[in-house]
Formats: structure tokens, C-alpha cells, sequence
């Protein structure tokens, strides 16, 4: 059968030293989890699925086609989204701006918040407000799947709680796939596959089930 | 290792040949050796403290101004480091840039130098020496110039220089203010390119503006890309450099340009720049 | 020994710590919080690296607000980095020894934190979890009296993470230190007090 | 006065080819002075294939340093700097040329056609560039994005190699055929274009104090920058 988004053998070196090890992952529809401790290469792995970095060997799928060799914009245009972290987006554009290159009307429905201060220049949001634009854009642009690199940092509690009702609800539509340290233990509950990275190797990949020990041994 | 040993047995044949061979030759290598001290003084500044410059004609051609204008003011050719140091405000990645616009920018100014009637584009009369007694002064230069980089780089001292140049605020967080270190190291590499500037100023009696040119500015970098950033190989490549430009010239007019256009863009693809910076 | 009084820090309109106050006598101290709650910024703060907005800090008495990170430490506050900072193009050997100053002393840290089988090699050569050590070698190869040490033991196996608590609880008799980290399992073995830390506030303390 | 005005047009609008490929194509391209010099040689035969040629060399400058990071990308157009130089001299034996130019009077003022030439297409070029930046149509904000950070813009679904190889593409035939125009009436040399280039680079340098606005200030700046000089 063939899964929504694979990664065959990605292996990534860099100044000779090997950041992942040839890391073998299948996720499809639903909420997939990347857990794993500081530095074991969690980030650079969702940046080889977004096609911000290439990897050393091994072979990337979406629908059984092969990517490898896409570049990030022709990725965005076959349906892979990635919201990046530690709030990177354009500062120098409004939310208004920044929003246009999704459906406007979509973020705003997601994120009512985003509508008073749409005319302001991101430079001068809070670190909460610029993570609400990143994910806006990221959940108001149709695609196939959707990458998110700790979604939850520096949002207040009611909004992290409205994020994962939302996840809960396109996880439906979509393949969702969270790299997080907070709120670990509700997303795990909500996802469906669950893999486990330390030092760029593969720990775990599979049910929840399984992984619920491995999980609970190194992170809660 | 074999091929080190050979190079250095060749540098220094290079070096004693030219004794015994004829007035011109020894110009040509006299020329030849003030260039190969100018690349130890670059070499210096980019390997120990990581700060790749392409404007390195700024110590090299005020000194030799400085020297034409009036000898005595030789003495202050090592302040040609606040010429360059400033530039360090760019970040390692904008410094060569800033300091070669700078260099060209005095290329120009050069020609509107005017002292007692003399210089402008025709520039300035040097005190011309002896042509034997300065070759032999400018191969002790050499060696100790070799000599003193040598020690200074294996003592403690150099060993903090290093590590300023790693990353400063490591630096900072075992106890090193990087300030002194950073002034240090330009001065040793400005003081060394300006003996040099003063040397070429000797060897030829004249100095004109040309000293600003990138044909000088770039000098180094293209010496220590075609020695591939080793000391020595670096001095057998500014030979070649002065050599093939001065023996190809008739064909192909100024010759060295053509060498440099080739070794600026194979660097760009082999070489690596502001080594610290590495991210994590 | 150490009073953190009022300390504030704003970047832009992001207020990262509000109003802190603390004091820590002698022993091992442990903040546990969230990424991003302020944890970094403050041990930064304390060793000089960022300049609060607003407050003071004391160290054995003397102000220490404003001075530059390398008279702090001069003082005897060290501090090991959540990402490594050392010199990539220098050996192990020679970045301990910059900071320890003689090869005995450097030789019997990096036996003790297990670095001998890596010690000339470049520290860009190494591995991440080695990398790690270093640092922590570098720290303490400082002779200093506090040590600031964050979140030493984040990306690090069971194996070294064994090595490193087993250094800590040695060196803990004589220095004290401030340990942060997210999780407060292994911080609760070795520290004798801890703070919690959230949103730039401290919200509790046992 | 009015040739003031004219050199402040132009030198504005060679500041804003630089800041442009500073910005989008992240790269200080010291290979303008070259290209500007180019452009002056091939005057002698046609003033029609200077962009041409520019865009060539505009084209080769974006294939060569694709994938370089900023300081590596500058060492190679400094080495084509130095190649376009080398070739100039080897194919035109005699050093010094003597452009010729034609002049006509303009309200009474002695003019060289090709200079007010230049300086018209220099007005269009930042009139259009000025529109651009200030009505912000969707591919303006592209280009934003594209200065900001180019591994956001990829993410954003913008093709920043595209964007990067039109504008120095544009940059470089612009710095041709100004060049053909502007050094009418001199005697050349292959390495004149120095001048140009520096003096853009510097009133670039200026502009780009103001970050945001810096586009908008451009001509105030370059008129002030020329005004002192």
C-alpha cells in the first residue's frame, strides 16, 4: 500500500559528521509525532521533508512519487507545508501581507485574534502573535500534508488548546506531522504513529502502543 | 611529507639562487621575495585569526608612501593597523569585501596625492639602495618573519589568539577579552606587510599608485590559493605568480590578471571563508 | 553568595523575565521550566552575557550588574552553554587547557568527565554528546566558585548522563551551582533546593 | 547644475541595481565596475547589444555561484570582475579609447546626447522601480520575502532562484548599457568602471542605513552623495 509521505533510508551528513543515520519513516493521514532529546536531529529531518535540506542518500515519496529532488517552493506547490520554529517569518511585511500567500479568509476564521491586528508589521507582534501568524498560514494553505516544528512555543493556554482541537480536526482531512517538547503527552494521546530520534537514529517508528514506554523512559 | 620537504628545499634554492645570477633576474626575485613576505603577513591574519582580508595593499602601499614621502617616516608604518582594524566592525563575512572597496577607493585617492610638487599619477622617487644588500636584507626578512609566526603560533599566547578566533564569546566565557588579541594579531600582520611595502618601495626607487591596485590587494589571496593555504607552498606560489606574469606579459598583456580571475573563481568553490562561524 | 534582586528583561516588546529574586547561599540550585520561560536568559543575565533591563545582581557581595562577561568570571562565576560554545578548530587538549592554565589540572578533568579517548582530536571532529562534556570540562576547568550550567543534561545518552551526575555530585561539595532543565527527574537527585520558573516568573520553590 | 541632476539620476539608479542584487541575490557583485566598462568597449560597435551582452553575463554570474553563501558568491563575480578585465585588454591591444559623442544644446545647455540618454532611462528605470515598491502588488511582497530570508520564501512556495537570476539578469544589462551611454565622450580604459562601481556601492552603502525605506531614499541620498563630491 502506499503511504502519503515516505522517507526510504535518509541519511544526512554534514562536516563529516552524520547528523541522521539512515532514518526509515512511512507516515500518512493523521497526527504522526517526531519525539526525541535536543539536538538528535528532529529539526534537520523535517527540513529534508520540506526540501530546505537535501539529504546525503536516501530517497523522499509523497503518493509513491518520488522528491528527493524538489526543491521546497515545487514541494509547497505538490502539497508539503512546513511552519518553521522559533517564529521565523518575514518581519518587515504586515499579518495582512504575510497572509496573502495563503486563503486570507481561512487564517482569519482559524484565528479571529489576527484580524484587529492585521495592519500591524510582524516586527512588532509578541512572540505569541507571530506564532499564531506562522501556523495561520501554515493550517489556511490546501495541501496534502503538513509539517510543524514546535507549534506551541510561547502561546498562552487557551490558544494551545484551540490548536489541538483544530490538529484533532485536520488530522482528519490530512497527514499532520508535530515536532514538539510541550504538550507531549496530549498530542501523543491524539496521534497515530509515533516515532522516536536520538543522536540521528532511529530509536522507534510505529503504533502508539508500542512506543508509549520507550516515550515515557526518556521524556515525561 | 615528501612533497613538504621538496617544496621547502625548493623555496629555499629559490632563495640563495638569485645571488649569482645576473642584475635583472635579481630584481625579478627581489620583487618576487617582498611579495612572498607581504602572503606570510596575509596568511597570518587569515589562518590564525580568521579574518580573510582582499584589501591587504592598505598597510603594503601607505608604508610605501609613507617611506617614498620622507625615510624617517618609516617608523610609523606599524599604525597602518588602524587603517585596516576598523574594518573589523563588518563581521567576518563583509571584511573582505569592505576592505578591498576600501583599497580601490585608495587607489584613487592616490592619484591626488601631491607633496612638494611631486607625486600624483606619476607618484613618488623612493631612496634607492643597493640592489645585493636589500635582496639580502629581504631574505632574512623572510626567514624571520617565517620564524617569529612560527613561535608566536605555538605559544600560549597564540593559542589564546586561536581561540579568539574560534569564537568570541567563548572566549569571553573562559576569561579572554577578545579586544587585545584581535589588535595583536592585525598588528603583527599590518607591521610584516608594511616592511614588505617599504621593501618594494626600495627595490624599485618609485612609487606610484599602482601599490593600491588589486593587482596588490589580491596578491596574497591568490598566492595562498594556489599554495593551498600552507606557508610554504604560499611563497613558492607568489614566485610563480611574479614569474609567469612577468615572463608571459609580452604575450598576453598583464598576464597576472588572467591567474588571478582563475584562482578567484576556483576559490569560490574550493575554498571555505570565516572558518569559525559554524553552526550547530 | 549569590542575590538576584528585581531582575527584568525585555527584548522589544517580549518580556522575557519579570521581577525575579533569589538568593542562593551555598549547595546546588535547580530551575526547571518550559523552553522559553526564561531559563537561559537568566543564568545569561547572571553571568553577564545580556544586560537585565532592570535590577541587580550581587556575588559575594559586590555588584556585578553591569561588568563584562570576562571580569564576571575572573570573579569565579563560570558558565557551560546549552549549545556548546567552544574553539571547533582547537583540540580538546588545548581548549581545556586555555581554560584550566596547566596541563596537570587539564589532564585530571578530562579523565573525570571521560574525554581521554578524544583528547587530540578537534573539538569539530567529535561527537555531540562529547561536545557536551567538553564544555562541561571547559566550566569547571575554571576553578570557579559558582558554576552556571545549562541544561547539561539535555541531548546526552544514559551513558554520559551517568558520567556527568556522577561529576556533579563529586564537585557539588565544594561548588555550588545553578542547573537548569526542562525535566526535574534527574534535577531532584542532586539538587538541595529547586525553583520553578514559568513565563519569566518564579512561581514556586522547595 | 542640470548634469549634476543627470549623474545623480543615474548613479541612483546603479545603486539600486547593487542594493537589489545585495538584497535578493545576495551578493555584493563586484563585478559591475567590469560590465559597466564592457559596455563602454562595445559602444564602439553597437550601442544596441550592450544589454544583451550584460544579460549574458548577468546569466553566467547567476549559474556559476548558484549554490554559494553570500562571501563565497562575491570572490567569484570579483573573479569574473577581473576576467571581463583581463579579456577587454587582450582584444583591444590600444589601452585608451576615445569614445565619440554627440552633442546638442538643451535650453541653452551643452549636453551630450548620450548622457541625457542614459540619464532618461535611468528616470524610467527607478519611476517604474518606485511604483513597484510603493503600489506593493503580490510579486513586490514575493521580493520581500525573498530579502528577509530565502529559506522562508522557499517555504512560503516562492522560487527564489528565479527571482535571483532576473534580478541579475536585469542588474547586469542595465550596468551594460548605462555604460555604453554614460562613457560616450571619454577616454577609456578597462579598468574606469572601478570608479562607477565604488561610487554606487558607496551611495548603496548609504541608502541602505535606512533598511525599509531605502528604496524610496535612494535619489535624495545619491543627489546628496553627488552634490558633496
Amino acid at each position: 500500500m502506499v503511504k502519503l509521505l515516505e522517507a526510504v533510508e535518509i541519511s544526512l551528513t554534514m562536516n563529516s559528521k552524520k547528523i541522521l543515520d539512515s532514518v526509515n519513516l512511512c507516515f500518512d493521514r493523521g497526527i504522526n509525532l517526531i519525539a526525541g532529546p535536543n539536538g538528535s536531529g528532529k529539526t534537520t529531518l523535517l527540513k529534508i521533508l520540506a526540501g530546505l535540506l537535501r539529504p546525503s542518500s536516501g530517497k523522499i515519496l509523497l503518493d509513491g512519487l518520488d522528491i528527493t529532488m524538489k526543491k521546497a517552493h515545487e514541494r509547497v506547490k505538490l502539497g508539503i507545508i512546513m511552519a518553521p520554529e522559533r517564529m521565523k517569518l518575514p518581519l518587515s511585511l504586515t499579518v495582512d501581507e504575510n497572509l496573502r500567500f495563503c486563503d486570507r479568509n481561512r487564517a482569519y476564521e482559524y484565528f479571529p485574534e489576527l484580524k484587529k491586528i492585521s495592519e500591524k508589521k510582524a516586527r512588532d507582534l509578541s512572540g505569541g502573535e507571530r506564532q499564531m501568524v506562522i501556523l495561520a498560514r501554515a493550517f489556511a494553505k490546501n495541501s496534502k500534508y503538513l509539517l510543524l516544528d514546535e507549534p506551541f512555543q510561547g502561546l498562552h493556554e487557551k490558544i494551545k488548546e484551540r490548536i489541538i482541537k483544530l490538529l484533532e480536526e485536520e488530522g482528519r482531512k490530512r497527514g499532520i506531522l508535530v515536532v514538539t517538547h510541550d504538550e507531549l503527552e496530549k498530542i501523543f494521546s491524539m496521534s497515530d504513529y509515533i516515532c522516536v530520534l536520538t543522536n540521528g537514529k532511529l530509536l522507534y517508528a510505529g503504533e502508539k502502543e508500542g512506543g508509549e514506554k520507550i516515550l515515557k523512559k526518556f521524556f515525561i | 611529507m615528501l612533497v613538504s620537504i621538496a617544496i621547502r628545499i625548493l623555496v629555499l634554492v629559490l632563495l640563495i639562487l638569485p645571488v649569482f645570477l645576473d642584475c635583472y633576474t635579481k630584481l625579478l626575485a627581489a620583487s618576487a621575495l617582498t611579495l612572498a613576505i607581504f602572503t606570510v603577513s596575509w596568511l597570518y591574519l587569515e589562518k590564525d585569526l580568521g579574518w580573510a582580508s582582499l584589501g591587504h595593499s592598505i598597510p603594503f602601499g601607505v608604508s610605501a608612501y609613507l617611506f617614498a614621502i620622507n625615510p624617517l617616516l618609516l617608523f610609523f608604518s606599524p599604525l597602518t593597523t588602524f587603517l585596516l582594524f576598523p574594518l573589523s566592525i563588518f563581521g567576518k563575512h563583509t571584511f573582505p569585501f569592505a576592505s578591498f572597496v576600501f583599497s580601490v577607493f585608495l587607489w584613487y585617492l592616490a592619484h591626488h596625492i601631491v607633496f612638494e610638487g611631486k607625486g600624483g599619477e606619476e607618484g613618488f622617487r623612493a631612496p634607492s639602495i643597493n640592489l645585493d644588500l636589500i635582496y639580502l636584507i629581504s631574505v632574512t626578512i623572510l626567514i624571520l618573519s617565517c620564524l617569529l609566526i612560527w613561535k608566536i603560533s605555538n605559544s600560549y599566547f597564540g593559542l589564546k589568539v586561536k581561540a579568539v578566533r574560534d569564537d568570541e564569546i567563548a572566549a569571553k566565557a573562559i576569561g579572554i577579552n577578545s579586544l587585545p588579541f584581535k589588535v595583536f594579531g592585525f598588528a603583527i600582520s599590518c607591521s610584516l606587510a608594511s616592511i614588505a611595502g617599504i621593501l618594494h618601495a626600495a627595490i624599485f626607487g618609485h612609487v606610484s599608485p599602482g601599490v593600491f591596485s588589486p593587482y596588490f590587494s589580491l596578491f596574497p589571496f591568490v598566492a595562498a590559493t594556489i599554495g593551498q593555504g600552507k606557508i610554504w607552498s604560499s611563497i613558492l606560489g607568489s614566485y610563480t605568480v611574479v614569474f609567469l606574469s612577468w615572463f608571459l606579459s609580452p604575450y598576453v598583456p598583464e598576464f597576472h590578471y588572467a591567474i588571478y580571475a582563475v584562482a578567484l573563481i576556483l576559490a569560490s568553490y574550493t575554498q571555505s571563508y570565516a572558518r569559525s562561524d559554524r553552526s550547530v | 553568595m549569590l542575590e538576584v534582586i528585581e531582575v527584568s528583561k525585555m527584548f522589544g516588546r517580549n518580556v522575557v523575565l519579570k521581577n525575579v529574586t533569589f538568593s542562593l547561599k551555598n549547595g546546588i540550585l535547580g530551575i526547571y521550566g518550559a523552553n522559553g520561560s526564561g531559563k537561559t536568559t537568566l543564568l545569561k543575565i547572571i553571568s553577564g552575557f545580556e544586560k537585565p533591563s532592570c535590577g541587580r545582581v550581587f556575588f559575594n557581595g559586590r555588584e556585578i550588574t553591569n561588568k563584562a562577561p570576562q571580569e564576571i568570571v575572573k570573579l569565579g562565576v563560570a558558565m557551560a552553554f546549552q549549545i556548546p560554545r567552544v574553539f571547533w578548530n582547537l583540540t580538546v587538549h588545548e581548549n581545556v587547557l586555555l581554560a584550566a592554565r596547566e596541563t596537570d589540572y587539564t589532564a585530571e578533568i578530562c579523565k573525570e568527565l571521560n574525554l581521554e579517548d578524544v583528547l587530540f582530536k578537534k573539538a569539530k571532529e567529535i561527537s555531540q554528546g562529547k561536545v557536551k562534556l567538553l564544555q562541561l570540562a571547559m566550566c569547571f576547568a575554571l576553578k570557579p566558585k559558582l558554576a552556571l550550567l545549562d541544561e547539561p543534561f539535555a541531548s546526552l545518552d544514559a551513558e554520559n548522563v551517568e558520567v556527568v551526575l556522577e561529576f556533579l555530585k563529586k564537585r557539588g561539595s565544594e561548588i555550588s551551582m545553578i542547573i537548569t532543565a526542562h525535566r526535574t527527574k534527574i534535577l531532584k537527585t542532586i539538587a538541595s533546593q529547586m525553583l520553578e520558573i514559568r513565563g519569566g516568573k518564579i512561581v514556586g520553590s522547595s | 547644475m542640470i548634469s549634476l541632476f543627470f549623474s545623480a539620476l543615474i548613479y541612483a539608479s546603479l545603486a539600486l541595481c547593487v542594493l537589489l542584487s545585495y538584497r535578493v541575490a545576495k551578493v555584493v557583485n563586484l563585478s559591475f565596475g567590469s560590465i559597466f566598462t564592457l559596455g563602454g568597449y562595445l559602444s564602439v560597435f553597437s550601442l544596441f547589444i550592450t544589454p544583451i551582452f550584460g544579460a549574458w553575463i548577468g546569466l553566467l554570474l547567476h549559474i556559476g555561484s548558484k549554490r554559494m553563501d553570500a562571501s563565497k558568491a562575491t570572490i567569484f563575480s570579483l573573479g569574473i570582475a577581473i576576467a571581463i578585465e583581463e579579456a577587454l585588454r587582450i582584444l583591444f591591444r590600444v589601452e585608451n579609447i576615445l569614445l565619440d559623442s554627440r552633442i546638442f544644446y538643451f535650453f541653452g545647455y551643452k549636453l551630450v546626447f548620450e548622457h541625457f540618454l542614459a540619464s532618461m532611462i535611468s528616470a524610467t528605470f527607478l519611476i517604474l522601480f518606485l511604483a513597484f515598491e510603493l503600489k506593493k502588488p503580490f510579486s513586490r511582497l514575493k521580493l520581500k520575502v525573498i530579502e528577509e530570508d530565502i529559506e522562508n520564501a522557499e517555504l512560503y512556495g516562492i522560487d527564489a532562484e528565479k527571482a535571483r537570476a532576473i534580478v541579475l539578469v536585469i542588474s547586469s544589462a542595465f550596468f551594460c548599457s548605462i555604460g555604453g551611454l554614460y562613457l560616450s565622450g571619454r577616454v577609456i580604459s578597462p579598468t574606469i568602471g572601478w570608479l562607477y562601481m565604488i561610487f554606487s556601492l558607496f551611495i548603496a552603502t548609504i541608502a541602505n542605513v535606512f533598511r525599509e525605506k531605502a528604496y524610496i531614499l535612494l535619489l535624495p541620498t545619491s543627489f546628496g552623495v553627488c552634490w558633496l563630491v
